[in-house]
């Protein structure tokens, strides 16, 4: 496999891994606190035509960034409030705001229609640089590739290494523990919730604002999907999505070096999800396996006093 | 609730200074609708075709127009029949995907006229028409075969129907008449409209060391990618704007391209039926195959800038054999001559003839090794073979399939 | 510490009446009442985890409003739950950081060395970063404790602390309780068993059906005066055992061995025999292997190894259809989470098992006027106490659930009735009627397999019984045999030579 | 009893929810058209927010779905009902089907497939055979995620998700490969375009004049609403699939069988899409193309959500639905309005049945702190 072949897999990886990679975390750090969010898809849709719409009235694509991140927080509102406060069913909870999310950002996005954004995010240009095996493909990235790299590590530490951790776990595991040595259940799963909107939003606003600088609608094409099975196959470990997302990234794109070479392009096309369907399905066995596993408390209601 | 309202303030926000919403001013005396398959958000396809209607709307005083977007074939038929009931006499169908219930809707409305875009059937009340870029792809690869470093020349197809199939032939023609030794591969990805797959596909193509990428998608998406990948890596990369001008979007890389004016078509037909010419009984044959010669498209990345300045003086630096007179010109020249030759009605030059030797190929459902006489030496490909045109020319050599 | 004229009403039922509870500095006080009397909710109402409908709360003579634990806790509250609120995948120092953590990052280095501190001051050893599933019952309880000791808790609630504690484990407890007094720590000691008001209580206040019965110094009282006050009437200690003779072995069991959720062997080489018309008790501390033993003879758990023969034919990792389809009815420990269908109404429930069968199902469809008269029958045959057969199971309380269970599992006239905690966390009149319901079945010459933690009842009930520790019967003995102390000493761990060779 | 969910402080009120013990049944109904009321609400205070008049909007949606268009909007509703029928089954014994979609295609195709196979079949065995084909197909790829769910835990929304993207995949393959068109138009074959050829005429089923409201799928939807009423409420198969969807713990307690059940269960919400699938493909589009996937499986979804437990408020709730998607476009039309609103409203609605969910699980009371 010859220099370019291997950096185009490895750049691919982390451009097409990041957005999944934020997403998931997001993910991950909501399931933690015991909430299923299906929903991400509708988020990030949302926080891709904030973030694009406000980059490019402002011409500020940190801002962009930014806002998109606190619209998909503002969006998850509507989920953490029926799921935690309404103790509605988490996974229709999470299609409604999907079908909600998708029906707005296509609605919002016309007025951008076709527009590119003057100014974006680049990561270092050294063509020098560039040309070096493995290396050069990932020095080249954004610098919200790296932000979801730093992330996904910072993000381990706090869930397994600090207090904060200990506590979103355990409302995650046993909210009636928590609650007994007076940790609000509430208040730290719409925390989580929110923290999961964000990550999605920002997630969305990478894609249309960093991603491909300009608009069209259904920018997001099953990425949430996508994320939610990654929670699971990363068994809800921020370093296990780190690469899972990037393995992804790099099986969605490596199809299209095997084309031309007489397998259908439609059976390469099967292949991120195939991979997915086995990835999830390992996952499983390896939770029946070990005592790792979903959050016991997942999508289960908060209610003090029972159970 | 609160929380939708504050999301709903938001899009209020957003779209209400630009949501457009329309307002019928004067007594229309021709109601034509038009039917979109996709999002006039696509930039591309659907986009085209509603700056068409848009000009129209502008220019005739006694038309009204209207239109419905996402509309695909299990709706077309209510969609029809709704348009209809409300008074709509003339219905454009602007997706392949609505032949059918077009068709059927003409059968069962035979009062109505119809027009179907990229389609092969037709009725007394429903004719067809299209825009073909093919000479265009001819033009464009006569550049790309000029500009390549690499000799490898990628080209990101959505489908590989026919009307791409005829596309990336041509481009190919064009690009073995300046440069014989380059090659083109074929990268697919099964959509009209998919940005994700579009980038992965063409930094693919680009591994696999192609420098200029022509493409067939309904975004900027391949353009944009070549800019950033030229910014990160220094490389000179080169591409071809598809359907809506895009050499602003990547002004660096965007060599040419082809530029649709669906306006032309949409104002001849509805003079015509205005007038009284075309009617609910003679559509049987009317079928528009808009080329260079009509008007109805442009080659460029830029209405009015055939060639982005920026490459005209590589493009003359290069000079190669004219195979129709034998004359040395520069690459530049002989893009402008077949311009020329191609806008004239007499057609002179065709991409699809063979001229001094025939032109080899090989079949879409075979590999490339099977290569075979497609034109013989002195034929000129007739407009049905065009249509369903289903080989490849022989400098094609990895399709995916 | 005041509580003034609580009142706390729930759906249907008034859990607190009136009540009015004082503590001392210093005391331990006994909160003595049956199950549903309403210690367990008055507790809670100063633990902040439910408000008070009336009523006040003073600490230190000053009216105080308990909105949460988080009130509770900052005025020195803390709690031990019965049923322990610990995340069961975390360690030890995890669960106390939980709370306690003062540092955001390495939380647990500073609680770690509190841990131990405590154990050695109060005798509460337990090691730091052990994972809590791996515990035993004693040990979690103790972690409990240590929390309401990071609380800064002066006033320490015990919810039926030593329900789950060996004899032995409960005497460490009372020694720990009794040093905390020391500290000058006043404690809350709620039960329902009078030897330990007597053991351990200063004080006792006794409840009764959501009232307040009486405060007395234990001092001046004995078991039998706290027995009235607690039930209303003398405890009735016997019950009558109609004549009936054992017959032919009905249930065999050889050698079994079964794993656990964890996959460790819980159950170790288990073998005994169960004849027509036997009740066999099975005594021990939970966690030492009666659910897992349950589970393999119902078929909700694999058999590792050993055989399990019923009417001698090999049901050995059979299916539960299977085993209830061949006679042998589970009266479930998870009574609510397991026992019933909570939004399927009481008639479908009373079918549950049944409802492929005649004369349920006529031809593809239930038959739902069969169903109903069945259901009725049942319904008043075990007095069941519930407005109509139509209404959701969930609606009916605690005791009727377990006799709606009961009904279904009986009415079947089965084999063999594995029975698990029948009557745990029922009131006197449900518990009463329960074990003579069990008694007459036997004597009707079904085979009864009953685990239980109340000595008392399977004293009461079994002919012979079995004492079980970790996983492996200490031996099989005759009620009367040995004293509560020598089973103690069997579910401690000492085989019944040992026992006998001891005494 | 528990106390209920806190809100921030800043309320004067303490939220407290209590849970109601019995609901009646005409609650249920309420309930759902407060549902409606209230998304109806919402929607007006988006469209004011876009100063858009409300009236004008809704009626734009609704005079023509529910008027000129109500053959169309039957139409729809037909096929997505039948889809919604099976989703319901699965959603109350507890099984997250979102892959009706894929269901759907792989009807689609199994039945397209059985009439390119059989072209001379008359009508009376083609229509039938290819409507089997469609439910059998459906029921298969039903299957897996049913066995992965029992045996492995594997997580089905995941799995049932994957195999929607998998079966798009199959049909681009079979419209672009095997099964492309090839018809002779004019004297010249045309072939290479993005669609198949047309089913066997025989097998186009009749219409309600030229609409594309087809007698053959009124029948279906009407048989299996009936069905799925007597399978859930009347036979001992229903009362299992109601047992595991309320308490798992006690189907195992009382021995059920979860892999047999939930495969039989699958086999029904899995068949019934792959038989809407094969209907609208003989009803409506008679041709499979890249976009034969028009998201049917997901508007089911929450269609049976709207439509509860109870057959005739599914239907009552396709038909509403379907009038959204009809009326989508003639609001378009009139509107000039991106069809984008119809996805808000939708998902609008689907929130306000789960707030009326939450009214009928809980009584709302107010304390003072």
């Amino acid at each position: 496999m010859n220099v370019q072949i291997l950096n185009f897999i490895i750049y691919q990886a982390m451009k097409s891994g990041t957005p999944l990679l934020l997403a998931t975390l997001g993910e991950i750090y909501a399931e933690r606190a015991g909430i299923l969010n299906l929903g991400i898809e509708g988020m990030m849709a949302f926080g891709a035509v904030v973030g694009f719409g406000v980059a490019y009235t402002t011409g500020n694509p940190w801002l962009g960034l930014l806002l998109g991140a606190l619209a998909g927080a503002l969006i998850s509102l509507i989920h953490a409030f029926f799921s935690i406060s309404l103790r509605v069913n988490q996974v229709v909870s999470g299609l409604a705001l999907v079908i909600l999310g998708l029906g707005i950002h296509s609605v919002m996005g016309k007025p951008y229609v076709g527009q590119k954004l003057s100014n974006t995010i680049t990561g270092i240009i050294s063509p020098s640089l560039a040309q070096i095996p493995v290396v050069g493909s990932i020095i080249v990235q954004d610098p919200i590739a790296f932000l979801g790299l730093a992330l996904s590590v910072v993000l381990w530490y706090v869930l397994f290494k600090t207090k904060y951790g200990i506590i979103l776990r355990s409302v995650g595991e046993n909210p009636a523990a928590a609650d007994a040595l007076g940790i609000n259940v509430y208040k730290v799963r719409y925390l989580a919730t929110i923290f999961g909107g964000l990550m999605a939003g920002l997630a969305g606003a990478y894609l249309s604002i960093i991603f491909r600088p300009s608009w069209t609608e259904g920018i997001t094409a099953g990425m949430g999907w996508i994320a939610i099975a990654l929670t699971i196959f990363s068994l809800w470990n921020p370093i296990h999505a780190l690469w899972a997302s990037y393995f992804f990234g790099a099986i969605s794109a490596s199809q299209y070096l095997l084309q031309g070479k007489g397998i259908p392009v439609d059976i390469l096309g099967m292949m991120p999800y195939i991979f997915t369907l086995v990835i999830v399905v390992i996952a499983s066995l390896a939770q029946l396996k070990k005592r790792i596993g979903a959050p016991e408390a997942l999508a289960v209601p908060y209610v003090r006093g029972q159970s | 609730m609160v929380v939708v309202a504050i999301v709903f303030g938001l899009i209020g926000y957003f779209a209400a200074p630009k949501g457009e919403t329309k307002v019928i001013t004067k007594p229309p005396t021709l109601k034509a609708a038009f039917i979109y398959v996709g999002d006039i958000g696509d930039y591309g396809w659907t986009h085209a075709h509603n700056v068409g209607r848009l000009w129209v709307e502008q220019h005739f005083s006694w038309l009204n127009t209207t239109y419905v977007e996402n509309v695909g074939a299990e709706d077309a038929r209510q969609v029809i029949e709704n348009l209809i009931s409300q008074g709509y006499t003339v219905i454009f169908g602007t997706s392949f995907d609505h032949m059918i219930p077009m068709k059927e809707a003409a059968e069962n409305h035979t009062d109505i006229i119809f027009f179907h875009c990229s389609g092969y059937i037709r009725r007394p009340n429903m004719g067809t028409y299209m825009a073909d870029f093919y000479q265009l792809y001819y033009l464009n690869g006569l550049m790309a075969g000029a500009l390549t470093k690499t000799n490898k020349i990628g080209y990101v197809a959505a489908h590989t129907i026919p009307e791409v199939v005829r596309h990336i032939d041509a481009f190919a023609l064009g690009i073995k008449e300046v440069n014989p030794d380059a090659k083109v591969y074929v990268r697919v990805i099964h959509a009209w409209y998919d940005p994700e797959k579009a980038q992965s596909a063409a930094n693919a193509l680009l591994a696999e060391g192609a420098d200029v990428l022509a493409f067939t998608e309904d975004s900027p998406t391949v353009l944009q990618t070549l800019e950033s990948k030229m910014k990160e890596t220094g490389t000179q990369y080169y591409g071809f704007s598809h359907y809506s001008p895009m050499q602003d979007i990547a002004p660096n890389v965007t060599v040419s391209g082809q530029l649709v004016h669906w306006e032309v078509i949409y104002a001849d037909i509805l003079s015509k039926v205005y007038a009284g010419l075309y009617t609910n009984t003679n559509l049987q044959d009317v079928d528009y195959w808009g080329l260079l010669d009509s008007g109805a498209v442009e080659l460029g990345g830029k209405p009015g800038v055939p060639i982005n300045p920026k490459f005209v003086n590589d493009l003359k630096s290069v000079t190669v054999t004219d195979k129709l007179t034998g004359e040395e010109l520069s690459v530049y020249d002989l893009v402008m001559r077949r311009l020329d030759q191609m806008k004239d009605k007499q057609m002179v030059f065709d991409p699809f003839e063979a001229y001094n030797e025939p032109i080899m190929g090989w079949p879409k459902d075979g590999s490339p090794e099977d290569l075979q006489e497609m034109i013989p030496v002195g034929h000129r490909l007739t407009y049905h073979e065009r249509l369903v045109i289903d080989w490849w020319v022989d400098n094609v050599v990895s399709v995916g399939e | 510490m005041e509580m003034r004229g609580i009142v706390k009403r729930f759906p249907g039922v008034v859990a607190n009446d009136h009540i009015d509870f004082d503590l001392r500095e210093g005391e331990i006080h006994a909160l003595l009442g049956e199950n549903g009397a309403g210690k367990t909710t008055l507790m809670n109402i100063l633990y902040g985890i439910h408000q008070p409908d009336e009523g006040e709360i003073l600490i230190d003579g000053r009216p105080v409003k308990l909105r949460s634990p988080r009130d509770a806790i900052a005025l020195g509250i803390g709690m031990v739950h019965q049923h322990f609120k610990l995340v069961e995948k975390h360690t030890v120092a995890e669960n106390v950081a939980l709370g306690y953590a003062r540092r955001v990052f390495k939380p647990l280095e500073d609680v770690k060395g509190k841990i131990l501190e405590y154990g050695e001051r109060y005798g509460l050893r337990v090691d730091p970063d052990a994972y809590v599933w791996q515990l035993s019952a004693g040990e979690k309880q103790r972690v409990e404790i240590i929390k309401a000791l990071f609380a800064g808790a002066r006033i320490l609630i015990l919810d039926e602390p030593t329900s789950v504690l060996t004899p032995q484990e409960s005497e460490e407890l009372f020694h720990i309780v009794k040093k905390m007094r020391e500290d000058g720590k006043s404690i809350i000691f709620i039960t329902h068993k009078l030897r330990e008001v007597m053991e351990v209580g200063d004080r006792a206040t006794v409840l009764r059906k959501g009232k307040k019965v009486a405060t007395l110094e234990v001092s001046k009282t004995n078991p039998r005066e706290l027995a009235r006050l607690m039930v209303g009437r003398e405890v009735l200690f016997e019950i009558e055992r109609p004549e009936k003779e054992i017959g032919e072995v009905v249930l065999r069991v050889e050698d079994l061995w079964v794993l656990n959720d964890k996959g460790l062997p819980a159950v170790r080489g288990v073998s005994f025999e169960i004849r027509k018309g036997e009740i066999f008790g099975i005594a021990g501390v939970a966690g030492n292997g009666q659910r897992e033993l349950v589970e393999a003879l119902t078929g909700l758990r694999r058999v590792e190894k050993g055989r399990i023969i019923l009417m001698g034919r090999d049901v050995t990792n059979a299916d539960p259809g299977t085993l209830f389809a061949l006679g042998v009815s589970h009266i479930p420990e998870e009574r609510i989470k397991m026992g019933i269908v909570p939004n399927l109404t009481v008639m479908e429930n009373m079918i549950l098992k049944m409802e492929w069968r005649q004369p349920f199902r006529k031809g593809l469809f239930l038959d739902f006027d069969t169903i109903q008269s069945y259901s009725e029958e049942r319904v008043r045959e075990f007095d069941i106490y519930t407005p109509s057969v139509r209404v959701p199971a969930r609606t009916l309380s605690g005791g009727n659930i377990q006799k709606l269970i009961l009904a279904r599992e009986i009415s079947v006239s089965p084999k063999v009735i594995i029975a698990a905690h029948p009557t745990y966390g029922l009131d006197v009149a449900a518990t009463e009627y329960i074990r003579n319901r069990l008694a007459k079945e036997a004597a009707g010459g079904a085979a009864i397999f009953l685990i239980s933690e109340e000595l008392d009842e399977i004293f009461q009930l079994s002919d012979r019984f079995a004492v079980m520790f970790n996983g492996e019967f200490m031996g099989v003995v005759r009620p009367g045999e040995l004293t509560r102390e020598e089973v103690g000493l069997m579910m401690m761990g000492k085989r019944l030579e040992e026992v006998r060779g001891g005494a | 009893m528990p106390d209920g969910t806190r809100f921030a402080r800043i309320l004067p009120y303490r939220v407290r929810l209590e849970p109601r013990v019995e609901v009646p049944r005409t609650f249920e109904i309420q309930v759902r058209i407060l549902a409606i009321l209230l998304s109806l609400a919402i929607m007006t205070i988006v469209f004011l927010s876009l100063h858009i008049n409300p009236i004008s909007a809704f009626k734009a949606m609704f005079l023509y779905a529910f008027g000129k268009g109500i053959l169309s909007t039957l139409s729809r509703a037909m096929t997505l009902v039948l889809i919604a029928i099976g989703l319901s089954m699965a959603f109350r014994s507890l099984f997250w089907n979102i892959g009706a979609e894929g269901q759907y295609l792989v009807g689609a195709i199994t039945a397209f497939g059985i009439g390119r196979l059989f072209p001379n079949l008359s009508g009376y065995a083609l229509i039938p055979l290819m409507l089997l084909g469609g439910f059998a197909a459906g029921a298969l790829y039903g299957q897996l995620p049913a066995i992965l769910k029992v045996k492995l835990k594997v997580n089905e929304v995941i799995t049932t998700l994957m195999l929607n993207y998998i079966a798009i995949r199959l049909l681009y393959y079979l419209v672009y490969g095997p099964w492309n068109v090839k018809e002779v138009v004019g004297g010249v074959e045309y072939t290479g375009y993005a669609v198949t050829n047309n089913i066997p005429y025989q097998a186009q089923l009749s219409t309600v004049g030229n609409s594309t409201l087809s007698y053959a799928m009124m029948g279906l939807v009407a048989v299996f609403l009936i069905a799925e009423y007597l399978i859930m409420e009347r036979t001992p198969l229903g009362y299992d699939f109601k047992v595991i969807g309320d308490n798992p713990e006690a189907a195992r307690y009382a021995g059920m069988r979860f892999l047999r059940l939930t495969m039989i269960l699958m086999l029904l919400s899995g068949g019934l899409a792959g038989l809407a699938g094969a209907g609208e493909l003989m009803a409506n589009q008679h041709r499979l193309r890249p976009g034969f996937a028009s998201g049917f499986g997901f508007t089911a979804i929450i269609i049976a959500w709207l439509g509860g437990t109870n057959p005739i408020g599914i239907l009552l709730a396709g038909i509403f639905i379907a009038g959204i998607i009809i009326g989508g476009y003639n609001f378009q039309i009139s509107t000039g309005l991106p069809v984008g609103f119809v996805g808000i409203f939708q998902g609008v609605l689907l929130f306000s049945v789960l707030f009326g969910e939450f009214l009928r699980r809980y009584k709302v009371k107010f304390e003072r702190w």
